[in-house]
């Protein structure tokens, strides 16, 4: 069974800044894979060349074995990789019901009238079901944030990409967050989950990869690669000896 | 001490409707250099952009000098004496590197930082002075960033992650310089992931965590594990952090 | 959860209001040319002109964020075509009215493959080249008067329809039936899920990409639609006045200037906004007529005014305030747990 | 040999679109703004220098000393009072308030010097030609314009590379945020850009107003061809803009000569299937 998602020797420099350099991941159907490393690693790009926004300078993206490096954001979408991004990007002038609405109409082909009722339930399992009238523009940041999370689940995707959807959130917000992305394992999802919050990461993924410098510095179980001596310097300076 | 050349004073800030700051007090003597370390997404880069000016604030929040500068706009802070070298470096893409030194000094003050003197201390970019910025290396940019914000002669130097993507070792060449600029008696705030720089170069260190200051001491007094326990915000004994947020 | 629980609303209080006030409107100007005179009809075909040019430019601007300042292209293509049809193609002049609308629309096509290369400012300006070639163009053609212009024989014009008073009604009912169809079309477009596409590309490009929103089809739908629509109002335009000139048909000041600063003191982005703004503009233009142009360079400094206090005009700023909506477009969902 | 003299009437035009250009560019290279009314501006310069002519007796070219800094007054007042608050991440309000201005400036004109066109007589030099070669003149105004183009062209260039104040622009327009952080504020680099492009737009007016009649209603076709050039020599780039204004002005000279009505179609087609070629300009952005 081929990987449902990989990168295949993806490079990506902005001026002489490296991005990323000849990296190779891939993504199981149904595994959960946590993504981390400092700021200015180039996880977000990499969502960025995985959803289609972003074109990388080398290398293949691959979904279910077929290359659809060149395909644009849209066609992806509908065939299954949703995002949500790091910045919350809302319709601002639509209110939080039609944002998810579009997302399920566009995202999945059904038709509008299909799509309500399954967009209300998202919305309450999301904690937005008393906001859904209200203007997406005038939400607070976390509501924001849950937005994000919804419009990509309602796309019905079998990749969803999670960036930074826990930062700011309280201990019982982040187990609310944590207990809905579990049960979107359990409908088949894929997840590739780019997060600072490790607790919260730690408790969803199978799989922890660390990127730094554009390379790809540690890869595998999350415990071990937690305490792997490369990874405690990079990721905060601790040195490899301390 | 005597009057502090920085003073933050019950410092709040927002973003639109999310605060990202809670009340954060900290002082910085003439000379001196303090760090601020914590972990992403802590308020460490709000609060060098409240102090540079780039986000506006209650006027009486920030001392500079001992005058009120919470409201004073980012362009007036440079005459000041406060240089801000940002997060990600931010060079000019269009101009080259003398270009992005030069434009430093532009509004800055009388002092002994110059051209040549950046040179002296980055001999790298002597060779490199009419390339376009975009060109140079992450830590080649990271020398012109902060050269770009010496040339303004500041009292204080605010140095926003300067480790960000650089290789350990390029970031361990930046700090040795560290030294021939607090020489000149200039003051430095660093703001830092690298914890081990971040210690290393300071005399007095704060960290934040989620907005809030969790920590505050000298240098030498902070242990590995209070440290870490702060970085991380691991519940320490102190019992849950998150109160009222 | 059974499906009775959810139920998606797009009516509201005051937009049922609204719809009774829109019926109740249709049948008292169909009545018009039982009571009304011929100058009536007149004013009242040239206001139902300029709702239909606001709605379609608001269409393009407003909600698919295509901002353009040549519209004025497609208003003369309309009066040369059905001109060209009526002269030189037998056509009965009214039915050359949805024919001129098709060519256009055929037409449009190609203009868009062009203007898309261009973003934003470059757009705007992109629609005024396109504008200016289709106006040197018409001048160009002798058959219908090359630069001077030309009017439609007598012959055509009586042929029409029988007496004068039966053409006035005519061309009335034609211009009441088109705005009509104009802004009908634009609520069931705003209804359907092109609308929430249109508005989601309006409010963010990129998420509506990556929500699976096909966004240059659906700005070359909407482009073609506009086209269509500006260019059968044309038509209807020039039948009326009988008489057409490469300067008049394709007048920036006519059928650009006036028409955005009716939409941006009315209310950009929203239906009920042109509407509003062409009765403010009418109500302007009649008060100040005696003034002659100076009238364009107040409504200029008006508009700039609105657009630097309210940019979303003067219906945005009351339905923000009030909640007023006069078309039912929303999507309310009504939930009992 | 006609061919070479239409050629070289084509060039020498070329150089007033470039100065048309050479203002737009300089402000959409900045701020990203383009000035609707660009065009009304320029007819806003001729008039100014008709006042400057039979008013104080001047010759148009001395009036370039009183239009030149007027129009640099006007562009800084305009670019502080008013276009600074429309910039920002949605264009609809800065495209539509230099559409209001352009609608104001031409009714304005309308009102104070009515309909009909003018124009600003330079004297012998209009007429004065020099042999090229066998059967090749050339207007010695043409060539002055021609110079006067490049000179400013050059002008603009030397100001963008060499002065401080060209650093200002280029930063600013690369990131606006840390701009501030050297001391810049961006209100006031806007305002010294748009008065650069003013003063540009006062000489290329001036120009304009002694080689042809204009009225207040011809603003638009002058914006027209100044967006057009810029366009044919790509974004933002200054020489780019002097080459896409001569690829313009020859294929002008080019219709007008197969027939007279086809000279403004010619132009317009030419930028069409530059457009269809190559939609980003012959030459690639250099600067912003």
């Amino acid at each position: 069974m081929p990987a449902i998602l990989a990168f295949e020797n993806i490079s990506k420099r902005f001026g002489a800044v490296v991005i990323a350099e000849d990296i190779d991941l891939s993504l199981a159907q149904g595994e959960a894979l946590g993504l981390i490393g400092p700021n200015g690693a180039g996880k977000t790009t990499l969502f960025g060349i995985a959803t289609g926004t972003i074109a990388p300078d080398a290398g293949k993206v691959l979904f279910e074995g077929q290359n659809i490096t060149g395909l644009k954001p849209e066609r992806r979408c509908r065939a299954g990789i949703a995002r949500s991004f790091q910045v919350p990007q809302p319709f601002d002038g639509m209110s939080v019901f039609e944002n998810v609405v579009v997302a399920a109409a566009f995202g999945t082909g059904q038709s509008e009238h299909g799509v309500y009722r399954g967009c209300f339930e998202l919305l309450e399992k999301c904690g937005l079901a008393d906001k859904a009238n209200r203007t997406a523009g005038a939400l607070t940041l976390l509501d924001r944030k849950r937005l994000e999370l919804a419009r990509a689940l309602a796309t019905q995707p079998r990749v969803l990409l999670l960036d930074e959807v826990a930062g700011g959130l309280t201990d019982e917000e982040c187990a609310v967050l944590v207990e809905l992305i579990k049960d979107v394992r359990q409908s088949g999802v894929s997840i590739v989950w780019i997060e600072h919050i490790v607790h919260a990461l730690l408790a969803v993924v199978d799989r922890l990869v660390v990127l730094h410098g554009g390379r790809l510095i540690a890869n595998g179980e999350p415990e071990a690669v937690i305490q792997q001596p490369s990874v405690q310097e990079i990721y905060m300076g601790i040195p490899a000896d301390g | 001490m005597a009057e502090p050349l920085l003073d933050v004073r019950a410092l709040d800030a927002h973003y639109g409707d999310f605060q990202a700051l809670f009340g954060v007090s900290m002082r910085v003597g003439a000379g001196q250099v303090v760090s601020v370390i914590g972990a992403n997404g802590a308020g460490k880069s709000t609060l060098m952009k409240c102090i540079a000016g780039l986000i506006r604030s209650r006027r009486d929040a920030i001392l500079f000098n001992g005058a009120e500068v919470g409201d004073v706009p980012a362009y007036d802070m440079v005459a000041r004496g406060v240089a801000l070298v940002p997060e990600g470096r931010r060079l000019f893409g269009s101009l080259t590197v003398e270009e992005n030194l030069l434009i430093g000094g532009q509004h800055g003050r009388p002092g002994p930082w110059s051209l040549a003197r950046v040179f002296d201390l980055f001999p790298i970019l002597r060779e490199r002075r009419n390339v376009a910025a975009p060109s140079l290396s992450g830590g080649q940019q990271q020398m012109v960033a902060i050269g770009r914000a010496l040339m303004a002669n500041p009292d204080l130097l605010l140095c926003d992650e300067i480790s960000l993507g650089l290789a350990p070792a390029v970031v361990r060449e930046i700090y040795a310089r560290l030294p021939d600029i607090t020489a000149s008696g200039m003051a430095l705030m660093i703001v830092e992931q690298d914890i081990v720089q971040a210690l290393a170069a300071a005399q007095q260190v704060y960290c934040l965590q989620e907005g809030r200051v969790v920590l505050e001491g000298s240098a030498a007094s902070l242990t590995r594990e209070r440290i870490a326990a702060a970085y991380f915000g691991v519940r320490s004994a102190q019992g849950s952090h998150h109160g009222a947020a | 959860m059974t499906d009775a629980t959810v139920r998606v609303e797009h009516a509201t209080r005051t937009s049922r209001f609204g719809t009774v006030l829109w019926i109740v409107l249709l049948v008292v100007l169909a009545s018009v040319p039982l009571w009304g005179d011929r100058s009536d009809m007149r004013l009242l075909s040239e206001i139902f002109a300029y709702v239909a040019l606001a709605t379609l430019w608001n269409l393009l601007a407003g909600y698919a964020g295509m901002i353009s300042v040549g519209q004025q292209a497609y208003v003369g293509l309309g009066g040369y075509l059905m001109f060209g049809l009526a002269i030189y193609g037998g056509v009965h002049p009214i039915l050359a009215i949805p024919l001129a609308g098709l060519i256009a629309a055929v037409l449009s096509i190609p203009v868009a493959g062009l203007l898309f290369r261009l973003r934003g400012h470059y757009f705007a300006i992109g629609t005024w080249v396109i504008a200016e070639v289709f106006r040197l163009l018409a001048s160009q053609i002798s058959a219908l008067g090359g630069g001077s212009g030309t009017s439609l024989p007598a012959s055509i014009v009586i042929a029409m329809a029988p007496g004068r008073q039966a053409r006035e009604v005519m061309m009335y009912g034609a211009m009441l039936l088109l705005v009509a169809a104009i802004v009908g079309a634009c609520v069931l477009l705003l209804r359907s899920r092109y609308g929430l596409a249109l508005t989601a590309i309006r409010d963010n490009e990129l998420a509506a990409r990556s929500c699976g929103v096909d966004v240059a089809r659906t700005r070359l739908l909407v482009y073609v639609a506009t086209a269509c629509g500006t260019t059968m109002v044309g038509g209807l335009i020039f039948l009326q006045k009988i008489r057409i000139s490469p300067d008049t048909a394709f007048s920036v000041n006519d059928w650009t200037a006036v028409v955005i600063f009716i939409t941006v003191i009315g209310g950009i982005g929203r239906l009920e906004g042109p509407i509003l703004g062409t009765i403010i503009f009418f109500l302007f233009r009649q008060t100040l007529s005696d003034l002659g142009s100076v009238y364009l360079l107040i409504l200029g400094a008006f508009s700039i005014a609105v657009m630097l206090i309210s940019p979303r005009g003067l219906w945005g700023f009351l339905s923000d305030r009030y909640g007023l909506q006069l078309f039912s477009l929303a999507r309310r969902v009504r939930h009992r747990s | 040999m006609e061919l070479l003299n239409i050629l070289l009437q084509g060039v020498l035009v070329g150089g007033l679109y470039a100065m048309f250009a050479a203002g737009l560019a300089l402000i959409f290279g900045v701020m990203r703004l383009i000035n609707i009314a660009h065009g009304d501006f320029i007819v806003l310069a001729a008039y100014l220098s008709l006042i400057a002519t039979e008013g104080l007796g001047l010759g148009p070219l001395t009036s370039l000393v009183i239009v030149v800094p007027l129009m640099g007054v006007v562009g800084y007042a305009l670019q502080r009072g008013l276009l600074n608050a429309t910039l920002g991440k949605d264009l609809l309000p800065s495209l539509l308030v230099t559409f209001g201005l352009s609608i104001i400036i031409q009714n304005g004109l309308l009102q104070v010097f009515t309909a009909d066109s003018h124009k600003l007589s330079a004297g012998a030099i209009e007429v004065a030609t020099i042999k090229l070669a066998e059967g090749l003149w050339v207007g010695v105004l043409p060539l002055v314009q021609f110079a006067v183009a490049v000179a400013v062209i050059a002008g603009l260039h030397l100001l963008f590379y060499r002065t401080a104040l060209g650093r200002a622009f280029r930063a600013t327009s690369d990131d606006p945020t840390v701009a501030q952080l050297m001391g810049l504020d961006n209100r006031k680099v806007f305002a010294w850009a748009m008065a650069i492009s003013m003063g540009v737009v006062a000489v290329a007016g001036v120009f304009f107003a002694i080689r042809a009649n204009f009225d207040p209603s011809i603003g638009p076709a002058r914006l027209l061809f100044g967006f057009e050039a810029v366009i044919i020599g790509g974004l933002g780039s200054l020489w780019g803009t002097l080459a896409g204004g001569i690829i313009l002005g020859v294929a002008q000279a080019i219709g007008a000569h197969i027939d007279p009505g086809w000279q403004l179609l010619a132009g317009h087609f030419a930028f069409l299937l530059l457009l269809l070629l190559r939609p980003q300009g012959l030459f690639p952005k250099v600067f912003g």
